[in-house]
């Protein structure tokens, strides 16, 4: 392990057309860290993880990834260093099965996936991969089913074993649980907490604060763009501005 | 003449195939050529449509106005045994079947296209129609002696256009005239600024080469912009349908002319006349063309006997009473030797109505013979 | 499904052996000129409808400038074979030199419009590559230097093309390159989509962001199709010149590859051998509603109904939107229709239900 | 000077027949995502009939002209929304389909009016003013262009004024974004949508019948010739901006013109170029909405 | 309990050829708010999809007595029933104003009532609905509902994605509005379920399997446990038919 942090933002500001959607964004993550982002409906946690991996070039300051300097770098090659992350509205191949969905992600990670001369195979290390994570994630059984007829909640988990297959070591979550059944919290609940026990860094958007509290070994609260506070979880349910800006009554 | 005699006797039919377009951008060219191939064959065969016995078998095929189309049928044809190809007002379809007659040794005698690359393209490649060159030198015989006059040509800058201005700089170049040209894209659609371009090169004679729907526009635009009132202008008449084009420039303009209905004044065109509103047709540009192919079918048959080689020969050199007066087929590179007409456009009721002014003789637009 | 495909190729091998006649379908039995020219014609449209298949139904890319490299394949090798025509080398040194130069030309030119094109996506690309194709197909009427031909076209010059491949009565070898040419597209075709590449365009038609952030770089796999197709349609573009001794202006303009387009529908996107059927029975239906139009069946109706009927484009366009509109699957969607009663289309994307 | 003033207005004249082709073309791709291939046939009908009707009237004066502008309209519309409401409504969403169909529609009724008129163009009277010229620094510009620009500025403030001021305009825009979700607000948006290729039959339908003011005939393949040109301004102007088409049609015409004039007829050329230029610079085109 | 507003029986809706809701039947009293639970996929969006006419659908619908299943989607809105889909669906490049307008119907009483509720939005009229935070987009959406006079609201996860303090606010308006008008309501959050509503129907497979009180329903952990709870296996419910706890009408 180095002593960087696995990833670290300075100053990370964007502004489109004079509004201020990131504002002097300071964070460093250390490595093996579970960090959970809050914050209220607009406060820019998506537009963050879209300057993270990329896809947003930011309007000032830096991002750095296990030491490295990354903001300018192109979204593919930044996932290549180890960067993987979800979408808040799901996002999968429509028309692709679920396993070969999976099967993407775990090619992209051992390599050689825009081969010509090379073709996917049932038995390969790719295919084994997938098939591994989607049983992880529970849902083996979806393996040969078009990936746009799946229910939401069970495209959540597709993207998670994505994820799994991908083996990054610093996760984006956006919002893992928003439309999950109650009942089926617990289980993605688990999928994550074992995503992070493996080691890597986990980065959260969340509103579901049961989830929440229950992984995130620290909590950043966003607000207006800015970063308001970060601290253990405790601290931050009990920080005045946090409740009246976010948490309302609630918990 | 020499035919190379057969011993079938005369009872085989000869299977002839005429490809040309019956729809697509010339279908109406199509249609007169038909028509006036109809009126030869019936005029040279003495209504019989047989050559000394032998049934002349006629398959009339569509060339859609496209190449591929037309290779593909000439080859189906020439597969099935055809010896004799004829036909088309397309160059690019004339010239792609001149290929395929010389690469398979059978006759062809294309239409009315009137590109000077088919003449002299190959030995087995022969012409009903007149050629631009024909057209271009029509147009020189309007200025007298061209000597020290100064001619622009206005043209679309295709094929047509361009093999205009190169038969314009060819011919009266020749004879002492100073040719200039403005060109315009082919597919330009406002001509007013080129009108403006040919009054400020103050030329003698003004020669227009156009074809297509926009010639009704560039009219307008020299009309517009005063280009008859300082200077003759000459250009082509082209077919029935086109006499509205010109619009009030109609009067203005001197004409010259490959054919048009009653040009002529000859026997056999006469038989034409009568025989197209026989069948409810009337005279048209390319009539002649298609007479004339037939009268060559017919000749190429009767003399030539079964074997190419024999039918070219039977035509080489070949003078003959058509249409539009003497014909001759130049032995060394079969181009069509024959008069020419000028003319003018006079109102007639609500329309326009072409009116002879002047033959011009056969030899005076002779084209130079090709490749030499 | 491979044992058929190799059966029904070597089918198609011995067809100029045989005397098969299928009236108002063929010209005339299979051996004839004008039918194996008819069929060879087909099968070079149809290798190229394969080739834009590849790219706009696996890659997702909407390419309104295909025809521009057909073209390239027909003129290159003709204005090489011009171009070579005076060298003293052996005819067959030249004629395979000409072959090699053209697919360097066809390679070159895909790569930079692909390159550029794929800067940008979906109707801006349609129109990027629209506008390349209508800068070549100006210039081939241009004529630049001679060079084209113009509107006359540019004709074969068969002084260094072997013999066995010029006259009608070698149809039957053209024959023979056409369905080689077919062959070789459906193979380097079918290997680009069963390969990890293949995989990974159709997942970035899906989604291209998602491509991005798994890691891979969804740029150069859309080009790699785009010019593989390409040299494809180039490949299909030197057959077609050899078969019909010439090329014309047609072939490289907008309305050729709205025909290619159309071809690829109305066999099937969703499926590889129906942009083949496509192509086979577009070319006989156009061939043939040409004779049906002129025919005197048609002559003798009623002017509302022959003046349309005399048109072969009206039936021909007729029929296609009938096609779109009742078999979204194409013609080789049909089998799969009868079987699941009602088929979603696989160009269609997740329904909006779930927007 | 004169040559300059010439091509400019001249360009202008062009630039407001491409932009009524190209105003349609745009409000359809914009509201409902279909390249519609089958706006040079409502373009070329409206021509037709316009002219059919206007010869038996009264042919070459004003009021013939405003017959066949009103007919052309009507047809316009008509057989727009004729074509939505039996074909394109069946495809809903799937937009592919929908311009493929449109490809259809185009190659039938190309051929269908050949068939009909012939494949020769067909030329037609206009009243004498507009065959005349008038004056301006030297340079004789032909009184046609003059009414086709006043015709392309009606029908630019006119569309923004129906988009921006009424509630049809209103559940346009909507059903745009979410048609679904319109008619799930209890409003029966099919409708609309027949309206919107209406209102772009309409534009194209007089400019079908300008169309054969400016060129002096129709011919079947009238709107093909147009087609081709409106689509690159509708490109350049950015898919579904009315105002992106406007600055784009005369940009496009303007510079056609003097390249053709100037650059030995390289006009259409110039114009691929720009066109791919613009697209690489600026995918969204001039005043395209961001993506 | 009151004359139901909504009857649904033996409901059936497709998607793409899929069969999504299988012989669903049950009923939505004429007043307060009924819940509809189920685990992720099991229909519930489509249920109320099929209801609207907005996906394929068979079988009988009425609203207040009045059969709606074979009428296009807007005559159904037209007859008084609101309709807050899943995923907000504001359209974005209208302005909050905008929103408002196209969704009045008639003189649309309940203007001054959305206007109470949400101050905030009264504040943005003029702003563009896509540039809002998904909060103020689900009272976008919410109020376009209420503007109108309705007879029925269907309201699908109005809570999904927003932060605790704005699912309150959610909470609150969705209260009031129930005070007036009767809700079928799609909800995940169960605390929001205990608040506000009074009946539950709960949907497996596609099919109903439990009707009753909310309370009872709830406060069964067993009964959450088995409808809500986790499971690995989704097909199997499908395949084979749970006996229901109470046979739905
Ligand atoms: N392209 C854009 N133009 C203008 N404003 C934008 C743009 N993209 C994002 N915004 C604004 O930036 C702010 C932050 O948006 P973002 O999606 O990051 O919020 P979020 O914290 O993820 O909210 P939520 O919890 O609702 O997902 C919002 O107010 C949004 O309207
Ligand atoms: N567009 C689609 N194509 C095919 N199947 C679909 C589509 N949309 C939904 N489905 C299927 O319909 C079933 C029910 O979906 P629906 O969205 O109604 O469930 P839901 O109960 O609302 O779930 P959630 O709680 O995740 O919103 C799912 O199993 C899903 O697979
Ligand atoms: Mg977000
Ligand atoms: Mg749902």
């Amino acid at each position: 392990m180095t002593d960087h942090p696995a990833l670290a933002l300075e100053g990370v500001g964007l502004r489109i057309g004079g509004a201020r959607i990131l504002d002097g964004v300071d964070l460093a993550v250390p490595s093996g860290e579970l960090l959970g982002v809050i914050g209220p409906n607009g406060a820019g946690k998506t537009t963050l993880f879209n300057v993270v991996s990329g896809l947003i070039a930011p309007t000032a300051g830096r991002v750095r990834l296990n030491g490295d300097d990354v903001t300018r770098m192109p979204v593919h090659r930044r996932a290549v260093a180890g960067l993987g992350r979800t979408f808040q509205t799901s996002s999968l191949f429509g028309a692709l099965t679920v396993l070969e969905n999976v099967r993407q992600a775990a090619q992209a990670r051992l390599g050689g996936a825009s081969s010509v001369l090379r073709r996917p195979r049932g038995a390969d290390a790719a295919t084994t991969r997938a098939r591994e994570a989607l049983e992880e994630v529970g849902l083996a059984h979806r393996a040969g089913q078009q990936a746009s007829g799946l229910a939401h909640g069970e495209k959540r988990k597709v993207e998670i074993a994505m994820l799994i297959a991908a083996e990054p070591s610093v996760i984006l979550l956006d919002e893992p649980m928003a439309g999950v059944g109650s009942g089926d919290v617990p289980a993605i609940t688990e999928v994550i907490r074992q995503l992070h026990r493996g080691g890597r860094t986990v980065l959260m958007v969340e509103h579901h604060m049961e989830v929440v509290l229950g992984l995130a070994t620290r909590v950043a609260v966003m607000h207006h763009g800015e970063l308001l506070a970060a601290g253990t979880p405790e601290d931050v349910m009990a920080n005045p501005t946090v409740q009246q800006a976010y948490l309302g009554e609630a918990v | 003449a020499g035919g190379g005699g057969d011993a079938d006797g005369g009872e085989t039919p000869v299977k002839v195939a005429m490809i040309t377009s019956q729809t697509g951008p010339l279908a109406a060219y199509g249609a007169a050529y038909q028509a006036g191939f109809e009126a030869g064959l019936d005029y040279a065969t003495d209504g019989t449509g047989a050559v000394d016995g032998r049934e002349l078998d006629i398959s009339w095929d569509d060339d859609q106005g496209n190449p591929d189309t037309a290779v593909s049928k000439a080859k189906d044809y020439i597969g099935q045994g055809y010896r004799i190809l004829a036909g088309t007002a397309a160059s690019g379809i004339a010239t792609a079947l001149a290929e395929q007659a010389e690469q398979n040794e059978v006759l062809y005698i294309s239409g009315p296209a009137a590109t000077d690359a088919v003449t002299g393209i190959n030995d087995y490649t022969f012409r009903s129609g007149r050629q631009t060159y024909q057209d271009v030198a029509t147009a020189g015989t309007f200025i007298g002696d061209p000597a020290g006059k100064h001619v622009t040509v206005f043209a679309q800058d295709n094929a047509f256009g361009q093999g205009n201005f190169a038969g314009v700089e060819a011919v009266l170049g020749a004879q002492g005239a100073n040719v200039d040209g403005v060109l315009v894209a082919e597919d330009a659609t406002e001509f007013t600024p080129f009108a403006q371009q040919i009054l400020a090169a103050k030329p003698d004679l003004v020669f227009v080469a156009w074809a297509g729907a926009s010639s009704g526009a560039m009219w307008t635009s020299l009309q517009q912009q005063g280009v008859f009132d300082t200077v003759p202008v000459v250009t082509g008449l082209g077919d029935v349908a086109t006499y509205g084009a010109y619009g009030e420039a109609s009067g203005s303009i001197s004409f010259l002319n490959h054919y048009f209905g009653g040009a002529a004044g000859t026997d056999a065109e006469k038989a034409m006349i009568a025989h197209l509103e026989e069948n409810g047709a009337e005279p048209d540009l390319f009539s002649p063309d298609g007479f004339v192919a037939a009268q060559m079918i017919v000749q190429a048959v009767r003399e030539g006997g079964d074997t190419v080689d024999g039918m070219i020969a039977a035509l080489e050199g070949w003078t003959f009473d058509s249409v539009k007066g003497e014909i001759t087929v130049r032995a060394e590179d079969h181009a069509l030797i024959q008069p020419m007409y000028q003319a003018k456009l006079v109102q007639q009721g609500d329309g326009w109505a072409p009116e002879l002014v002047d033959t011009v003789d056969a030899e005076t637009v002779a084209p130079p013979v090709a490749g030499e | 499904m491979p044992a058929a495909g190799l059966l029904l190729v070597a089918a198609l091998a011995v067809l100029p052996l045989l005397a098969i006649d299928i009236p108002g379908v063929l010209p005339g039995p299979t051996y004839t000129p004008g039918t194996l020219q008819l069929l060879a014609y087909a099968m070079l449209i149809a290798a190229l409808a394969l080739s834009y298949r590849m790219m706009f139904g696996l890659a997702g890319l909407l390419s309104f400038g295909h025809a521009l490299f057909f073209a390239a394949g027909a003129y290159g090798l003709g204005m090489a074979l011009d171009a070579f025509a005076p060298a003293a080398w052996p005819s067959e040194a030249i004629f395979l030199g000409a072959i090699a130069a053209t697919l360097v030309f066809g390679l070159v030119l895909a790569t930079t419009v692909g390159a550029l094109a794929l800067r940008v996506t979906g109707i801006s690309f349609a129109m990027v590559t629209l506008a390349f194709a209508q800068a070549g197909s100006v210039l081939i009427r241009r004529n630049p230097g001679g060079a084209t031909g113009g509107d006359e076209g540019l004709p074969l010059d068969t002084t260094h093309v072997p013999d066995a491949l010029i006259g009608v009565m070698n149809t039957r070898n053209l024959y023979w390159v056409a369905l080689g040419i077919l062959v070789f597209v459906y193979l380097v075709v079918l290997w680009v989509e069963r390969s990890r590449a293949g995989h990974v365009a159709e997942a970035a038609r899906e989604n291209e962001t998602r491509v991005r952030v798994l890691g891979i770089r969804p740029y150069g796999v859309k080009l790699l199709v785009f010019i593989v197709a390409s040299v494809l349609a180039a490949v299909a573009g030197m057959g077609y010149f050899l078969l019909q001794s010439g090329a014309a202006p047609r072939i490289a303009t907008a309305d050729f590859t709205l025909t290619i387009l159309v071809i690829v529908v109305l066999g099937g996107v969703g499926y590889r051998w129906g942009a083949i059927c496509g192509g086979i029975v577009y070319t006989l239906l156009d061939q043939r509603l040409t004779a049906l139009a002129g025919s005197d069946a048609i002559a003798g109706l009623p002017a509302v109904l022959r003046v349309p009927l005399s048109e072969p484009l009206f039936i021909l366009g007729t029929l296609f939107v009938l096609v779109v509109l009742f078999l979204p699957g194409g013609i080789a969607g049909i089998p799969a229709r009868l079987r699941s009663g009602r088929a979603q289309h696989p160009l269609e994307k997740e329904g909006a239900t779930d927007a | 000077m004169s040559t300059v003033l010439l091509l400019l207005v001249t360009g202008l004249g062009l630039g407001a027949l491409y932009f009524l082709v190209a105003s349609g073309l745009s409000l359809i791709y914009g509201l409902m995502g279909v390249l519609n291939f089958a706006h040079g046939v409502f373009l070329t009908v409206s021509a037709f009939l316009g002219w059919e009707v206007a010869r038996r009237v009264s042919d070459g004066t004003w009021a013939g002209l405003a017959i066949s502008a009103l007919v052309g309209i009507v047809v316009g519309a008509a057989v727009a929304a004729a074509t939505e409401y039996f074909i394109i409504r069946r495809l809903y969403e799937r937009h592919i389909e929908q311009a493929l169909v449109t490809v259809g529609i185009s190659l039938a009724g190309v051929a269908l009016f050949e068939g009909i008129w012939g494949s020769d163009p067909i030329y037609t009277k206009q009243p004498a003013w507009l065959g005349a010229t008038t004056e301006i620094l030297g340079a004789r510009i032909p009184n046609d262009r003059f009414l086709l620009i006043a015709c392309a500025v009606l029908v630019l403030v006119g569309i923004v004024l129906f988009l921006r001021k009424t509630r049809y305009g209103l559940i346009i825009r909507a059903g745009v974004e979410n048609r679904q979700m319109v008619t799930a607000l209890g409003i029966d948006v099919r409708r609309s949508f027949t309206l919107v290729f209406a209102i772009g039959g309409a534009a194209a339908g007089l400019g079908g019948v300008l169309a054969s003011v400016y060129y002096g005939y129709v011919s079947a393949h009238l709107g093909s010739v147009l087609l081709i040109f409106a689509f690159i301004v509708t490109v350049i102007g950015g898919l579904g901006s009315l105002t992106g088409a406007a600055v784009a049609a005369v940009l496009v015409a303007v510079l056609q013109q003097f390249a053709n004039y100037y650059l030995g007829g390289t006009g259409d050329l110039v114009v691929v170029v720009l066109l791919a230029a613009v697209l690489l610079i600026r995918p969204r085109g001039l005043m395209g909405k961001a993506a | 309990m009151s004359e139901p507003v909504l009857t649904v029986s033996h409901l059936f809706g497709r998607i793409g050829g899929q069969q999504v809701v299988e012989d669903v039947s049950f009923e939505v009293p004429g007043t307060g708010v009924t819940a509809l639970l189920g685990r992720n996929g099991v229909g519930k969006t489509s249920t109320i999809k099929s209801v609207l006419g907005l996906i394929d659908r068979s079988g009988e619908v009425r609203l207040a007595g009045e059969r709606i299943d074979r009428m296009p989607t807007h005559r159904i809105v037209q007859r008084g029933v609101g309709y807050v889909p899943e995923d907000r669906e504001v359209f974005g490049g209208l302005t909050v104003a905008e929103n408002l307008r196209l969704a009045e119907r008639g003189d649309a009483p309940g203007r001054e009532f959305v206007a109470r509720l949400f101050p905030d939005l009264v504040a943005r009229l003029a702003q563009r609905a896509g540039t809002l935070s998904g909060g103020q987009q689900q009272m976008v959406s919410l109020a376009r509902a209420l503007v109108n006079e309705n007879r029925l609201l269907l309201v699908d996860e109005p809570t999904k994605g927003l932060a605790p303090k704005i699912v309150d606010e959610v909470a609150d308006a969705l209260a009031a509005a129930a005070a007036a008008v009767p809700i079928l309501l799609v909800e995940q959050n169960l605390h929001v379920i205990r608040r506000l509503a009074e009946r539950v129907v709960v949907l497996s497979g596609g099919r109903v399997v439990h009707t009753g009180p909310a309370a009872g329903f709830l406060d069964d952990e067993e009964l959450v446990q088995r409808h809500l709870g986790v499971h690995d296996d989704h097909a199997e419910p499908a395949a084979s038919a749970p006996e229901p706890e109470e046979a739905p009408r």
